[in-house]
């Protein structure tokens, strides 16, 4: 049963069907798919033959926006794409618009970019562990990973008044000095999370249903992660030692030590061992930080008015879902002429074709969950 | 004590009759498959009526968790609107009117010589309380041969099964 | 008394005022299970539980018991009518029918049958009709699949526990439910000591057959929605609902008889007394155990934030003094009632520690897939069990025919199926990938 | 290849210090003179065994002395005419096809013909070692008569550098799709058709990925205005008259 012409990486065609094939239809509205996302499955049984994504239920049209705001306007719309992670949006939007007008934050401004960015990774990693181990029927991690994530929100909500869409950072620097304690709140949050995150450890890394449940799932070689585009924890899984924020470091990264935990085969437990070395590297990352943040200046010397040379620029970032990447092209004016946005999510959830071949249904609740997509991203 | 018993009596034997004729006319084999089912479970009733407990739980456990287990597993597998449609026949009425003849004869005979010849022994009060070790001591001393072979004509029937479906998966 | 009744239907009335107790008081105990439930989930993620309906969620089981009597009752367009209709009440009778054999009390049983044990399990085995009835009835592709997911799983998981108690009744000798717990009291120990294995394997077949924790596939949300409940709503799915919980009970009440001595007290042989009187210490407990529950109700009635919470934290405090006080006169009374009483209290608490470890698993435990769900039943729990029938045998032979003694028989027995157990556990690791070779 | 030298290199990274009012101490920004040639060997020995690599002209953001004037905004350098080891061989290769090579905030761009596009993407994943395309994407240039540049970012993992390549194509003009180069194209371009309504010749199934299947127009196109909508198809599935 070949579809047209797909070698491999097409989609399931309906009409071609099997002797005893059905279409089976999950979403957009499932309990398991992080967000309106619609996948029709060709099984054969309970084994799944072919699947197409489709999606663009949750497309607003960021990009032609941005086209009829000025530079400071569209920051808030950035932080509504991946809604989960919207200080790092804001930190690569913040950064190519500098990038850009060839200007650079202040030190003290790139320090406490990096503190604020790396919890955000901590609380958007435990967003998607919560929601994964939900998928795969451990009803009890989600509770613990949200009372962890409020600590976070709570210091977002401290600096800068808001929990989920931060729109933390201004282009040039930062709006807000930080609060008094926000030093001390960190500590008492990283000092208390390293325990924590043992606590998840012991509860699901040597769990035998879980390891049952999503060793050998899911599996995408290195060749086909670095073809599909794929980035990040999944890239980092299938055993590329890549992660921008040590091969192109950008805000203060080159200051601090920190490993970038990999793995080989790439499947779900892979990808689950380098989500959570990760929180453990961010939570190092912002204890260094947070030791000796520089005195001055927290926003750089550009005027009210940004009228970028024309000219066009790519700066990409290292999300907690991959390399998020902006391509601004100015025309001179003080709107943007073309903002691309590279969306993680978007390209990651490519690979899902290739990961859900040959699984069963209950392994394609752990696939999507492995790939962690936001659907706000993927159809921006 | 024997009124009581009495009417339990002809209240299983009434269900059964009942159900098993509406087994048979039903042309929803779903319910077709329920009826059956009560039909067997009141005779089960009867059994426990005449406090042969173990032959009581062999038939609930055997028949109605066991084989109707089966067959309603199978008319859900086999998607029934196919074979609704095809189409059906019923010229073998000859033969089934001759034996339905055949055994009519036989139970009116059965009942008319019933009350002289065939007397069954008249009820003991109580069979042995203790009949499931009384039928386990049968069956394991005095019929342990045929016991064996039943068993391993079973075991056959499992390997042969399992066999037939192992090429098809 | 006796005259009053006529003579024919006088053995009839007992049992009979017995069932209308456990018919009444089973939807209000499967209630407050899922209030235990909820209340022991919440505690182990964080968090309160209900807290709203009455002190501390007391109330909450009326209050969902009416609101599902409320609920609008809804037929799916083309469902087969008499099956929708027949499933449920057929898995509620099958389940309640089981509670004839489950002695409660020395006396408090409805009918002591001597195949009592063999009766449960044919009834709760009968259960599996009212899942796949419902299934087929409603007529929808996602609960026929969970239907037939959750027949088959029974079936599997049934052969399993059946084993695990059929080893347990090689020591006791009997069927009847009642001799198995005197051969406990007999034997001065309960089976779950003298056969872990057997407990073992009955305890996960058990949650196996039940539907629950690790292997709740049939209502698996994240992917068949609800199995075979997706059509039902409003009281029929109540119905389903006090089944499931119904069947939960019987099957801690058997794994207490069987395994865990029943009503006999735990320190059963422990005969010191009390100086001057002849109440034995343990007996103590129970009372002791209602009249600190009380007096922390009494403690709680007046942080209570509205005024009927108020009321009702009092009237709870007073049901327990009462209850304490009926515990502490039982002592004092002939000794069929005080063993009635306190047997009651005992056999109730080992159920809900039985049920404890149910939710236990349920909120640690992420799901199994089927295959593996199969895998497990067929590849290790059935033949661990046989194994551990052997085992058992073994051991009785060695204690008639060499005259060990009950200990020294059981420990190499125990030790070999534990071997057997770690052999297979082994090789099968659920973690064999079902990942075929990628599928161009 | 040009290293984009705001990035800071790991290995000539300078001892910690503590604040320093000018810059961040990291940054390896030695105040050279801006008029540097462009063809100079790189300042700092970076670890990377890329070719020779043009200078980091640091001019681009000189130390922000506190005695500048206020707003002393230093603009960017204009895109300069860039002529490295990769432009070289790539003109070699494929002579006029590539039409300019220019560098516009450090960032190495090459303009290529479109007929190329395949051949010249081959070449950079297989002999360049550009084995990622990060993003493929369109821009509307209306006034122009090839009105559509497509630009695509590669990334090699093995010199750890960006390369942009674009594109000019007209109206209804296909463009050779890199799909059979890089799988990730499948979506990107999807996207890049749904949005610009540009045809990639060879993509296995070109259809809309984020609008409807039956919508009319191509929203990101600079004549799509952004209050327009496919009212038919809106009043069809969505039963509302008017279009907002």
């Amino acid at each position: 049963m070949t579809e047209r012409g797909t070698n491999g990486m097409g989609n399931v065609s309906t009409t071609v069907l099997g002797a005893d094939e059905i279409i089976l239809n999950m979403g957009p509205q499932h309990p398991s798919t992080h967000g309106v996302l619609r996948v029709k499955l060709k099984l054969d049984g309970e084994r799944v033959v072919g699947s197409e994504c489709i999606i663009g239920y949750l497309h607003r049209g960021v990009e032609k926006i941005a086209e009829h705001r000025s530079y400071q306007q569209f920051a808030p719309y950035v932080d509504r794409m991946d809604y989960v992670a919207a200080v790092s949006n804001g930190l690569g939007y913040c950064e190519a618009v500098e990038k850009l007008l060839g200007t650079e934050a202040p030190p003290r401004a790139r320090v406490v970019r990096t503190i604020l960015t790396e919890l955000q990774r901590i609380a958007s990693h435990l967003l998607w562990l919560g929601t994964h181990a939900l998928d795969i029927g451990a009803l009890t991690p989600v509770f613990y990973c949200f009372r962890e994530r409020e600590e976070i929100l709570k210091i977002f909500e401290k600096y800068c008044g808001a929990r989920l869409t931060t729109h933390a950072f201004r282009i040039g620097g930062l709006q807000y000095e930080t609060y008094d304690g926000f030093e001390q709140d960190v500590k008492r949050f990283c000092d208390d999370f390293s325990q924590k995150i043992d606590e998840y450890e012991t509860l699901l890394t040597e769990n035998r249903i879980w390891v049952g449940r999503t060793k050998g799932v899911g599996i995408l070689s290195a060749e086909d992660a670095i073809a599909m585009g794929v980035t990040g924890p999944v890239l980092r899984a299938s055993g590329v030692k890549w992660d921008l924020r040590k091969a192109q470091p950008y805000a203060a990264y080159d200051l601090y030590e920190f490993e970038i935990p990999t793995r080989s085969t790439g499947d779900t437990y892979d990808r689950y061992v380098v989500r959570m070395e990760e929180m453990r590297q961010s939570r190092r990352i912002c204890l260094q930080a947070i030791e000796n943040i520089p005195t001055g200046p927290i926003m750089a010397r550009i005027g009210k008015v940004l009228k970028p040379p024309p000219g066009e620029v790519y700066h990409s970032i290292e999300a907690p879902k991959g390399e998020l990447g902006y391509y601004i092209v100015s025309d001179g004016t003080t709107q943007p002429y073309r903002v691309r946005v590279r969306p993680p999510s978007f390209i990651n959830l490519q690979a899902f074709d290739k990961m859900a071949r040959g699984a069963l249904i209950a392994d394609v609740v752990a696939i999507i969950g492995t790939i962690d997509i936001v659907l706000g991203e993927v159809d921006r | 004590m024997y009124v009581l018993n009495s009417i339990l009596f002809y209240f299983f034997s009434a269900l059964a009759i009942a159900s098993a004729i509406l087994m048979v006319t039903r042309r929803n084999i779903v319910h077709a498959a329920v009826f059956l089912i009560t039909t067997l479970l009141a005779t089960a009733g009867i059994f426990l009526q005449l406090q042969a407990e173990f032959l009581f739980i062999v038939q609930v456990i055997l028949y109605v968790g066991g084989i109707m287990v089966l067959f309603v597993f199978v008319i859900m597998l086999v998607n029934l609107d196919v074979s609704m449609r095809l189409v059906q026949f019923n010229r073998q009425w000859f033969v089934a009117g001759a034996l339905a003849l055949v055994l009519g004869a036989q139970v009116l005979f059965a009942l008319w010589a019933g009350h002289t010849s065939l007397r069954l022994p008249a009820m003991q009060v109580d069979i042995s309380p203790k009949n499931t070790e009384a039928v386990a001591d049968a069956l394991f001393s005095k019929y342990m041969l045929p016991f064996e072979i039943a068993s391993i004509l079973l075991l056959v029937a499992m390997i042969g099964a399992v066999v037939m479906a192992k090429r098809r998966v | 008394m006796g005259h009053l009744i006529p003579q024919a239907i006088l053995p009839y009335v007992l049992p009979v005022v017995y069932a209308v107790v456990i018919v009444m008081v089973l939807p209000l105990l499967a209630g407050y299970i899922v209030l235990m439930e909820r209340k022991v989930m919440a505690d182990m993620q964080a968090r309160l539980g209900p807290m709203r309906v009455g002190p501390h969620g007391l109330l909450q089981p009326i209050a969902d018991a009416v609101k599902l009597l409320l609920k609008e009752d809804i037929i799916p367009e083309n469902a087969d009518r008499l099956m929708f209709w027949l499933a449920p009440l057929v898995s509620v009778t099958m389940a309640l029918l089981a509670y004839s054999a489950l002695p409660i009390g020395p006396e408090f049983q409805i009918a002591d049958l001597n195949i009592g044990l063999l009766f449960i399990l044919a009834i709760s085995s009968l259960g599996i009709y009212g899942i796949v009835l419902g299934g087929w009835a409603s007529n929808s592709h996602y609960s026929l699949l969970g239907a037939l997911r959750s027949a088959a799983q029974l079936v599997s998981y049934e052969t399993a526990a059946g084993l695990g108690l059929v080893s347990v009744l090689l020591l006791a000798g009997s069927l009847s439910m009642k001799d198995i717990v005197q051969a406990q009291l007999d034997q001065g120990v309960w089976f779950i000591f003298s056969v872990p294995f057997g407990f073992f394997i009955y305890l996960v077949g058990s949650i196996a057959e039940t539907n629950r924790a690790p292997f709740d596939l049939p209502e698996a949300e994240s992917e068949l929605v609800a199995g075979y409940m997706t059509e039902y709503s409003g009281f029929r799915w109540s119905l389903y609902f006090l089944a499931e919980y119904a069947n939960m009970v019987i099957v801690a009440g058997i794994a207490t008889t069987v395994f865990l001595g029943g009503w006999l007290r735990p320190l059963a042989s422990f005969h010191e007394h009390f100086p001057g009187t002849s109440i034995e210490w343990p007996d103590a407990f129970p009372s002791l155990l209602t009249l600190g529950v009380a007096f922390y109700c009494l403690s709680l009635a007046p942080k209570q934030p509205v005024k009927i919470q108020k009321i009702v934290m009092l009237a709870v405090a007073i049901l327990c003094f009462i209850l304490s006080g009926a515990l502490l006169g039982a002592l004092f009374a002939p000794t069929g009632v005080m063993q009635g009483i306190h047997g009651a209290f005992w056999f109730m608490a080992k159920v809900f520690a039985y049920l404890y470890a149910f939710l236990w698993f349920r909120f640690t435990f992420p799901r199994y897939r089927f295959d593996q769900l199969m895998r497990l039943g067929w590849r290790f729990l059935i033949p661990l069990a046989l194994v551990n029938v052997i085992g058992v045998g073994v051991a009785i032979v060695l204690r008639q025919q060499l005259g060990w003694g009950p200990v020294a028989s059981l420990i190499p027995t125990t030790l070999a199926t534990l071997g057997v157990a770690i052999w297979l556990a082994k090789d099968d690791a659920p973690a064999a990938t079902v990942q075929t070779a990628d599928g161009e | 290849m040009v290293k984009d030298p705001s990035d800071k290199d790991p290995a000539a990274k300078p001892p910690e210090s503590t604040a320093e009012s000018a810059a961040i101490p990291a940054k390896p920004a030695t105040p050279t003179p801006p008029s540097q040639p462009v063809t100079a060997t790189p300042p700092a020995a970076t670890t990377l065994p890329a070719a020779v690599k043009p200078p980091a002209p640091a001019a681009a953001a000189p130390p922000k002395a506190p005695a500048a004037p206020p707003p002393p905004k230093e603009a960017p350098p204009k895109p300069a005419p860039l002529d490295n080891e990769l432009v070289q061989r790539l003109k070699a290769k494929f002579g006029d096809a590539i039409r300019e090579a220019t560098l516009d905030r450090k960032q190495a761009i090459v303009l290529i013909a479109a007929e190329q596009l395949r051949e010249i993407s081959r070449h950079c994943r297989d002999q360049e070692k550009f084995d990622m395309l990060v993003d493929l994407t369109a821009v509307d240039w209306p006034k122009r008569e090839k009105r559509f540049d497509i630009v695509l970012n590669l990334y090699s993992f093995a010199n750890n550098e960006r390369l942009r390549l674009k594109a000019h194509s007209g109206e209804n003009e296909p463009v050779p799709s890199v799909y059979d180069v890089w799988p990730a194209a499948n979506w990107l371009e999807r996207e890049c058709y749904d949005m610009f309504g540009i045809v990639f010749e060879g993509h296995p199934d070109l259809k809309r990925i984020l609008m409807p299947d039956e919508w009319q127009g191509y929203p990101l196109r600079k004549d799509y205005d952004i209050l327009k909508q496919d009212t038919d198809w809106v009043r069809e599935n969505l039963g509302i008259e008017s279009g907002q």
